[in-house]
């Protein structure tokens, strides 16, 4: 992996280049994750708390047309809408963030390949940046990953300091990237770099996955599920704000009389209509059932199919929670509850 | 083409008994009017639902007309009592969220008041014509048309 | 507490002692007026004679300016006055179309037309509670007859008391330990303007209403207008004059009486102006001055 | 589904400024529309034909027909659907004539317009359901409420018909207001002679159920189906027992208490009474509010004197349950009290005037009493502060009526009449006295009316003032009458020894809630309502109640007499038949889906929701949802536009119906 | 605060209540989350502070606590008016609930962050239910609490200072931040429909698509369905991950409704529903 370093200022230049070259740039902002207009607004705080909601709508929008429909008399038109090829450039993601798209890449080259996600994941180069920000809710450590992985990441920062970052080129596409913008590099110091990530407070890591995972399987009727159910409000936030949840709904909407088209909605497993059948029946008809799929799903049935875990630990879900509740909190008893 | 002189578009939701009723009194009348209005009719302003309006504007609508009885006619007792006060509500909350009042028109036209009727028909359509198209909210219906 | 202030012309005049009274009694319960700078005359009854529109914009043009001033509420002490005001608002609220041209007329927008008061209003609003809580003086051997004349509660619905048998007036006497009386020309006209011009006119027509008074008890006359109370102090000569066995009977301003209650001294309140000399049978707890 | 568009060219109606054939070619390209044509009269019998001959070769199950409006021939046209063996039901029109033709000319334009109105009716077409008309059977029984000449009109009709009655009267007597008038306009025949016979053929008549001093409490169910709760309150007196002999009365020792609400309070009754000699029935009742038993527990005097055994202080309330068809409101007026504000009204009432405050200062009815032969003084005049005979009456009219500012609006109907009545009554027993009435003007529309009035004013030389009077006073033991002649243009002042004041009749205080006990419309008055002021004057809009009498607007005994009548002639059309059929346009609830939030019940104008539990299958109560009472509900819909999560739906103008409505707008 | 354990503790011993809704600390000490408590145990764990956030009103229609039987419920004077409206809406029968009312010194406008002035939550200034109007038991002592300045007020005049088409502009753009994950329909006591109109398909009057003409209706619709119903507890808006200012329609709605109707939500148990009433002299000037 090669290495190098940038100054904020050539940062800056790099970026308004991409802009000028018409290369969409993705950043997080106060209000989430944003496209920027201008460089100035790029983020370069690893210290800075995750925003509430992740990047997963630029590569799995929240809402997209699948397909345009025209009816006539006794026939139907279909009309397949195009995914536009351009390069966004995610910048400054948290490492649990960057390793989303890998984590989704999975479920949506499962065994249909859905063309809407991998244009857009092709077509995105990550630029990730170590974190240095843990509250109550972090926890990618416990889930395999770490503040200063560079992993999913296609080029990856690290600050040295104010106005200095060691730069990781870590893929091809990372490379191409840069590759028309060299002159803004210099030289790497990998030894500095290391020395900043070994400095870098790592969160605790609470719970076991294997052990957790192993429980979930022996205890789908456990007791324990209600207690959460009956706190759970049955939002879905979680889901929405979450970096790897994925599940969607599709509806069809008429544009008018004779034409409309049909959506990919994002959808959440913790409301009482994910499951309910068109006969009025609904497997799922508590909350604890619910709650209990979401646990279920992030850490057994996706590792199972995938191996991976379906959870960054990025804490997002439970900081936003109306109700505070925690899945770290959750899946550290889970783990108790597998110890004993 | 088909659509000469259709613009804007207006739709109505009238009540059976004295609106729609008024209307058929205009025609018996022979009172011309603006032929831009199409005229949705139910048994009682009670039924319009604020969604209705909504969806109006949704399919592209430029102006919303809203019409029934007279209070104290209404066929039905009191739907037009409660349906005044779903729209005291509403109307506000649509010029609080900047829908221009000029689009959504409330009248009351009673069954014996065809002249009233065409009146009204008129004046909104002409002030709806002024308005122009309905823009703003073309624009939020336009996200995601076809593009393949 | 602040309330806006117009105090017509006779306040300045004719009805000095109106004036002098409501300010001394406000010191001791602690309201501030604040005078509608630059206010003009209401027009009276000469412009709505004359004017319909003219009558409408003078009221208007104080109304703005109480407005432009940040007033909320204003205290009209004159009844004329106060009906001008009253009127006018309530037209100009109602009539949209009017009030746009006497917009124009007066160069000034008008939006929020302040509260007016009366003087009853106006110590409706201050509290008669605060006036029983300063009370000095005990007035409970004066049997007040409350005189509101032709123009403190009409027309009718610009006011909240009952435009032809009013009793808000009373509540405020009697909460400056006042008896009442119960009477037949509470609303009844005094002759008003009349006074110079026909002063035989308004010598009958005060006669009338003093007789009545006195007739269902009376010792006392409290009004509220600056007009009534010339014609009933100053034309009881007069009517002695030509009805010799006419008994004279004192006339006092609401805010007199008021003073009186709160231990102000005859001087003080100005009462030591008025035509008619009396004395009133009350005791006061404080030292009468001896000039008094 | 396979639907047919017929487009009708009206003869030239339509077919002049809409191209017909356009439409239907239009028209046959929306889908699901498998046939459509157009013809010169699609409402006569070949046209018709068309229609089902259609139906038949193509197996349509659904029709629309551009025509004239839905009012004029949509039951035409359905019932050529029925006999071609589709539904009546899938059949919708679209307004073609009235709303296209009829109103523009820019045939471009008008047919651009009818296709689109055909489309509205081809997708509401499409979604709409095949209905069934409800059939509902008929009690043919009649309730009654009030007592008064128009509800015994009303009774004694439907009975002599042959159909039972239960007339329910709140006080002890029926008899009403009319058993309280001296003599009648313009015949001036006595009251109380022309009323009396009536009340006792009630009374004795073997198809009516008389209730009196009974309320109706509750009225469920709905037209033909009725079931009425009444109160019965407790007279403390066994009917079946007391013979009416009065001697309970005789021996009470409380005599002076009461005040006799029969004489309008001039004079006083005892604590055990019937309201006046000729009561029916016959039974006295026991004022439980001044009668020292009640009160302390020591007196029983009527107890011991009554040889019957009859005085039952132990009785109470009782609820009693009637199965009803229709219903006939016949509650009468109240006399509006011009001393204090009416509470909970904006009314200002007329102090000025000192009724309340001037014993001598009376109204109409206590004046009514006065002139009546069994009244107070027994018909002689005399006032009631000294009992002097007055010299000189003030009568003043339009108290409280016709005066927005300080009354109501309206007209009271009967003052201008029974005040020239009494003017003239006055005058022929106090020959010399003055008799003075202050009018705005008179209104004397009625047989022999005007006639009466100008006998009043020509030959018994009743005085009339054109205009009002502004105050009254009293001065030495006369009354001072100020008020203007706006004829002569000058103030007149009258020192009167009696004031009697037409004041406004007003609809009883407890109208409104029993209007909403039984679910019928009134107006702001608190009058009730009538479906149709021209066409169907005496019914409410809620089918089955009906209207009569002076609860309906202020009217006089033979205009009460009449409408009586009628309401009794339309309960009896209603027992012409066993069963009712009504439209099905009505609402139903989906259970799964409904929250219990009863926003509907709130709206509904005919409580035609209920409240129904849900229990699963073990029976374990699960929630309250709402259920809709097929047979009251009148299809209006509020409720299901008030329905947030649209769990109540409106058959035949459902969600999907008007959504398909409003999508197909292009 | 012995008090509320006291309280709670007694309600559990003596059977009254199956379960108190109440509050515990979470994490750092400047957040709580709900808990029921079923054992008397349970209670100690009870805290009240500036930090108790949540309206526990919302738990009262839910069939997974109605299952417990009857529950008591902590309720701040916002979170009481909730449970009135629940109580005049039909979906809570006074009977049912015991609600341990809080003399409440106000909360903040979000966890993890200091409860002074600059923080009080909107609602908290000019609040004159502190102590709440409904509730069976009372506890906590009312103390002084921070003023500060109506942020939301402000931005509510900010708005209606604007012209329509610059209103619409505002709104379309917080609008077009919504999601759809429906955390402020879920988070609002007021939102109890067994399927809200948004889930209903035939016909889908609300688009459930994060469109711009979705999150148009949706957001307008779900402030007209509250219209006069809610009682500004403000958890749609600390629910939404998206920092859509809801309570800019919420609370304008109770203005119109205060203004037009003199109508406070969740002030009677027995009054009429605002929606559901009518007035004869209701003001109809708009309509022509």
């Amino acid at each position: 992996m090669e290495e190098k370093i940038i100054s904020k200022e050539n940062l800056l230049k790099l970026c308004s280049d991409l802009l000028k070259n018409n290369v969409d740039i993705v950043t997080p902002g106060e209000k989430g994750y944003i496209k920027i207009k201008n460089e100035s607004e790029i983020s370069l705080n690893s210290k800075s708390k995750h925003t509430k909601a992740s990047f997963k709508e630029y590569v799995f929008p929240k809402s997209e047309p699948i397909i345009y429909y025209k009816k006539n008399q006794s026939d139907v038109e279909i009309i397949e809408p195009k995914v536009e090829e351009k390069t966004t450039v995610i910048f400054g993601a948290k490492p649990c963030d960057v390793r989303s798209i890998s984590i989704l890449s999975k479920i949506f080259n499962w065994d249909y390949k859905d063309e809407f996600f991998n244009v857009r994941s092709r077509n995105t180069v990550l630029i990730g940046m170590m974190c240095e920000y843990a509250d109550e809710f972090c926890f990618c450590t416990s889930v395999n990953l770490s503040p200063t992985s560079s992993d999913g990441s296609d080029v990856f920062l690290v600050p040295h300091d104010e106005n200095t970052f060691g730069v990781k080129i870590v893929t091809e596409k990372g490379a191409d990237l840069l590759k028309p913008y060299e002159n803004y590099l210099s030289a790497g110091n990998s030894e500095k770099t290391k020395a900043i990530e070994a400095s870098v407070k790592q969160p605790e890591k609470v719970f076991d996955a294997e052990k957790v995972r192993q429980w979930i399987s022996g205890n789908f009727e456990n007791d324990y599920w209600n207690s959460i159910g009956k706190m759970c409000l049955g939002c879905a936030q979680c889901a929405f704000v979450c970096p790897v949840c994925h599940c969607f709904d599709i509806v069809d909407e008429d544009y008018n009389y004779y034409e409309g088209r049909r959506m990919k909605n994002w959808d959440g497993c913790q409301f009482d209509m994910f499951t309910k059948h068109a006969s009025g029946h609904n497997p799922r008809d508590d909350q604890s059932k619910r709650y209990r799929q979401r646990i279920s799903h992030k850490f057994k049935y996706y590792p199972d199919k995938f191996e991976e875990i379906l959870c960054t630990g990025c804490g997002r879900c439970s900081r936003g929670c109306p109700v505070t509740i925690d899945i770290k909190g959750i899946v550290t008893e889970i783990n108790e509850l597998a110890i004993k | 083409m088909e659509n000469k002189n259709q613009d804007p578009k207006i739709v109505a939701f009238v009540c059976n008994w004295c609106t729609y009723t008024g209307a058929d009194l205009a025609g018996t009348s022979r009172l011309k009017y603006q032929p831009n209005v199409r005229m949705i009719k139910l048994p009682c302003t009670g039924r319009i639902d604020p969604v209705f309006i909504i969806k109006a504007f949704e399919k592209g609508a430029d102006g919303v007309l809203v019409s029934g009885c007279h209070p104290g006619d209404c066929h039905y007792n009191a739907g037009n009592y409660h349906a005044r006060r779903r729209w005291i509500m509403f109307h506000k909350l649509l010029d609080y969220l900047g829908i221009d009042e000029s689009r959504l028109h409330f009248s009351w036209v009673s069954a014996s008041e065809g002249k009233k009727f065409v009146d009204v028909v008129n004046a909104f359509t002409n002030k709806v014509k002024a308005k122009g198209p309905f823009k703003k909210y073309e624009n939020i219906n336009k996200e995601f048309v076809i593009n393949g | 507490m602040q309330i806006g202030y117009y105090p017509g012309c006779s306040q300045e005049g004719t009805a000095k002692e109106y004036d002098k009274s409501l300010r001394e009694i406000l010191k001791i319960l602690n309201v501030d007026l604040t005078e509608i700078d630059d206010w003009s005359c209401c027009g009276a009854t000469s412009a709505h004679v004359t004017s319909h529109k003219l009558s409408l914009a003078l009221s208007a043009r104080n109304l703005a300016l109480a407005e432009k001033q940040g007033m909320k509420e204003i205290f009209a002490p004159c009844a004329a006055c106060y009906n001008r005001l009253a009127s006018s608002k309530t037209e100009l609220q109602n009539h949209q179309e009017q009030k746009y041209e006497i917009e124009t007329i007066i160069e000034e927008k008008i939006n929020n037309i302040p509260e007016i008061y009366n003087i009853v209003n106006f110590f409706q609003k201050v509290g008669k509670e605060k006036i029983t809580e300063k009370k000095k003086t005990d007035l409970k051997n004066l049997k007040a007859a409350c005189y509101y004349g032709c123009l403190l509660v009409r027309p009718n619905g610009i006011n909240t008391d009952d435009s032809e048998q009013p009793d808000s007036m009373e509540e405020i006497v009697k909460a400056t330990g006042a008896q009442t009386v119960d009477w037949n020309f509470k609303l009844e006209c005094c002759g008003a303007a009349h006074s110079i011009a026909r002063t035989d006119i308004v010598v009958d027509l005060s006669k009338k209403i003093l007789d009545d008074a006195q007739k269902h008890g009376a010792n006392v006359m409290i009004v509220a207008c600056p007009m009534c109370h010339s014609n009933l102090d100053m034309r009881q000569k007069n009517i002695k004059s030509k009805f010799s066995d006419y008994k004279v009977i004192p006339v006092l301003y609401l805010s007199e009486l008021i003073g009186l209650a709160l231990g102000l001294s005859k001087k003080e309140l100005g009462i030591d102006t008025h035509f008619i000399e009396f004395d009133l049978p009350i005791k006061n707890n404080v030292q009468e001055e001896v000039s008094a | 589904m396979k639907i047919g568009v017929f487009i009708c060219h009206c003869g030239e109606n339509i077919g002049r400024t809409v191209d017909c054939a356009r439409v239907s070619k239009a028209a046959g390209f929306f889908p699901n529309v498998v046939h459509s044509v157009d013809y010169k009269y699609m409402c006569s019998d070949p046209g018709q034909n068309i229609i089902k001959q259609a139906i038949k070769d193509l197996q349509l199950d659904g029709v629309v027909v551009g025509s004239c409006s839905p009012h004029m021939h949509e039951k035409t046209f359905r019932k050529a659907v029925a006999d071609a063996g589709v539904n009546p039901f899938l059949c919708e029109i679209a307004n073609l004539r009235e709303h296209v033709s009829w109103v523009h000319d820019d045939m471009d334009v008008a047919t651009d317009k009818a296709i689109d109105l055909v489309r509205f009716a081809v997708e509401k077409v499409k979604r709409n359901a095949p209905l069934k008309t409800i059939q509902v059977p008929v009690t043919k029984r009649t309730l009654v409420i009030g007592g008064g000449i128009s509800g015994i009109q009303a009774a004694l009709d439907v009975a002599n018909a042959g159909y039972e009655v239960v007339l329910v009267e709140k006080e002890p007597s029926i008899g009403g207001h009319m058993s309280q008038l001296s003599e009648t306009f313009p015949t001036l025949d006595c009251s109380q002679c022309i009323l009396t016979p009536r009340m006792v053929e009630v009374y004795q008549h073997p198809k009516i159920k008389l209730l009196t001093y009974s309320e109706v409490e509750k009225v469920e169910g709905f037209i033909g189906n009725f079931k009425v709760t009444i109160r019965k309150k407790a007279r403390k007196v066994d009917d079946t027992k007391c013979t009416g002999c009065g001697d309970c009365m005789q021996k009470c020792p409380i005599k002076k208490k009461a005040l006799s609400e029969f004489d309008e309070n001039l004079t006083t009754r005892s604590a055990i009474y019937v309201p006046f000699p000729q009561a029916v029935p016959n039974i006295p009742v026991i004022d439980t509010e001044v009668c020292t038993y009640f009160k302390n527990g020591k007196c029983s005097m009527c107890k011991k004197v009554c040889g019957r055994d009859a005085i039952f202080f132990e009785q109470e309330d009782q609820m009693l349950t009637e199965e009803i068809g229709a219903i006939i409101v016949a509650t009468g007026y109240k006399l509006y009290t011009i001393d204090k504000k009416p509470k909970n009204s904006e009314i200002k009432g007329y102090g000025e005037y000192g009724y309340g405050k001037y014993k001598d200062v009376i109204d109409g009815l206590q004046f009514e009493r006065i002139a009546s032969a069994s009244g107070p003084t027994s018909g002689e005049f005399k006032r009631p502060s000294d009992g002097k005979e007055p010299k000189k009456i003030v009568f003043i009219q339009c108290v409280g009526s016709r005066d927005e500012s300080k009354g109501f609006s309206y007209c009271s109907k009967i003052c201008c009449m029974y005040t020239a009545k009494h003017a003239m009554l006055y005058k022929h027993k106090v020959h010399d006295g003055e008799a003075y009435v202050f009018y705005m003007d008179i209104r004397s529309g009625g047989k022999m009316y005007d006639e009466f009035v100008r006998r009043a004013i020509e030959e018994d030389g009743v005085k009339y003032i054109r205009g009002r009077v502004s105050r009254i006073y009293e001065e030495n033991g006369k009354y001072i009458v100020k008020g203007e002649d706006t004829l002569a243009g000058v103030p007149v002042e009258i020192d009167a020894d009696m004031v009697v004041l037409a004041t406004a009749m007003i609809a009883q205080p407890e109208a409104s809630k029993l209007a909403q006990t039984i679910g019928i419309p009134y107006d702001k008055y608190g009058y009730f309502v009538e479906v149709h002021p021209k066409l169907r004057p005496v019914e409410s809009s809620s089918g089955g109640i009906f209207l009569a009498g002076a609860c309906h607007s202020p009217r006089d005994i033979p205009d009460s007499v009449a409408m009586a009548s009628a309401a009794a002639a339309k309960a009896m059309v209603l027992f012409g038949s066993d069963m009712l059929e009504r439209e099905p346009t009505i609402a139903l609830v989906n259970e799964n889906l409904c929250a219990g939030c009863f926003y509907c019940k709130k709206v509904c104008a005919y409580n035609a929701i209920e409240v129904k539990q849900i229990f699963d299958r073990q029976g374990n109560f699960v929630k309250e949802v709402a259920y809709v009472n097929s047979g009251l509900c009148q299809g209006c819909g509020t409720c299901n536009a008030t329905c947030p999560s649209k769990s109540i739906e409106l058959i035949g103008y459902t969600d999907e119906q008007i959504y398909a409505e409003i999508a197909a707008l292009m | 605060m012995d008090d509320i354990k006291t309280v709670a503790k007694e309600l559990l011993t003596s059977g009254k209540v199956n379960a108190v809704i109440g509050y515990i600390r979470y994490g750092n000490d400047k957040r709580t989350k709900p808990f029921i408590a079923q054992k008397p145990e349970d209670v100690d764990k009870f805290v009240i502070n500036n930090f108790i956030l949540n309206n526990l009103a919302v738990y009262l229609t839910r069939k997974e606590v109605s299952k417990l039987g009857k529950v008591a419920v902590i309720a701040k004077g916002c979170d009481a008016k909730a449970i009135t409206a629940l109580i005049q809406e039909n979906q809570i029968k006074k009977e049912d609930i015991h609600v341990i009312g809080i003399n409440c010194n106000g909360v903040t406008k979000d966890f993890d962050i200091d409860f002074n002035s600059e923080n009080i939550a909107g609602k908290c200034l000019n609040c004159d239910v502190r102590t709440p109007k409904l509730c069976d038991s009372l506890v906590g002592a009312l103390a002084d609490i921070p003023s500060g300045e109506d942020l939301k007020l402000k931005m509510i005049r900010g708005v209606e200072a604007k012209n329509a088409e610059e209103r619409w502009d505002y709104f379309e753009d917080e609008f077009n931040k919504c999601i759809k994950c429906y955390a402020c329909r879920q988070a609002c006591p007021l939102c109890y429909c067994e399927q809200c109109i948004v889930d209903k398909s035939i016909p889908r009057w609300i688009e459930s698509s994060a469109t711009k003409r979705g999150n148009f209706s949706w957001n307008l619709i779900r402030a007209f369905h509250l219209a006069g119903r809610c009682i500004g507890c403000n958890e749609c808006e600390r629910a939404c991950p998206m920092d859509i200012p809801l309570s800019l329609l919420n609370r304008k709605m109770a203005m119109i409704a205060k203004d037009e109707f003199n109508y406070d939500a969740g002030t009677d148990m027995n009054a009429p529903t605002l929606v559901g009433s009518y007035d004869l002299k209701d003001n109809e000037d708009f309509i022509e």
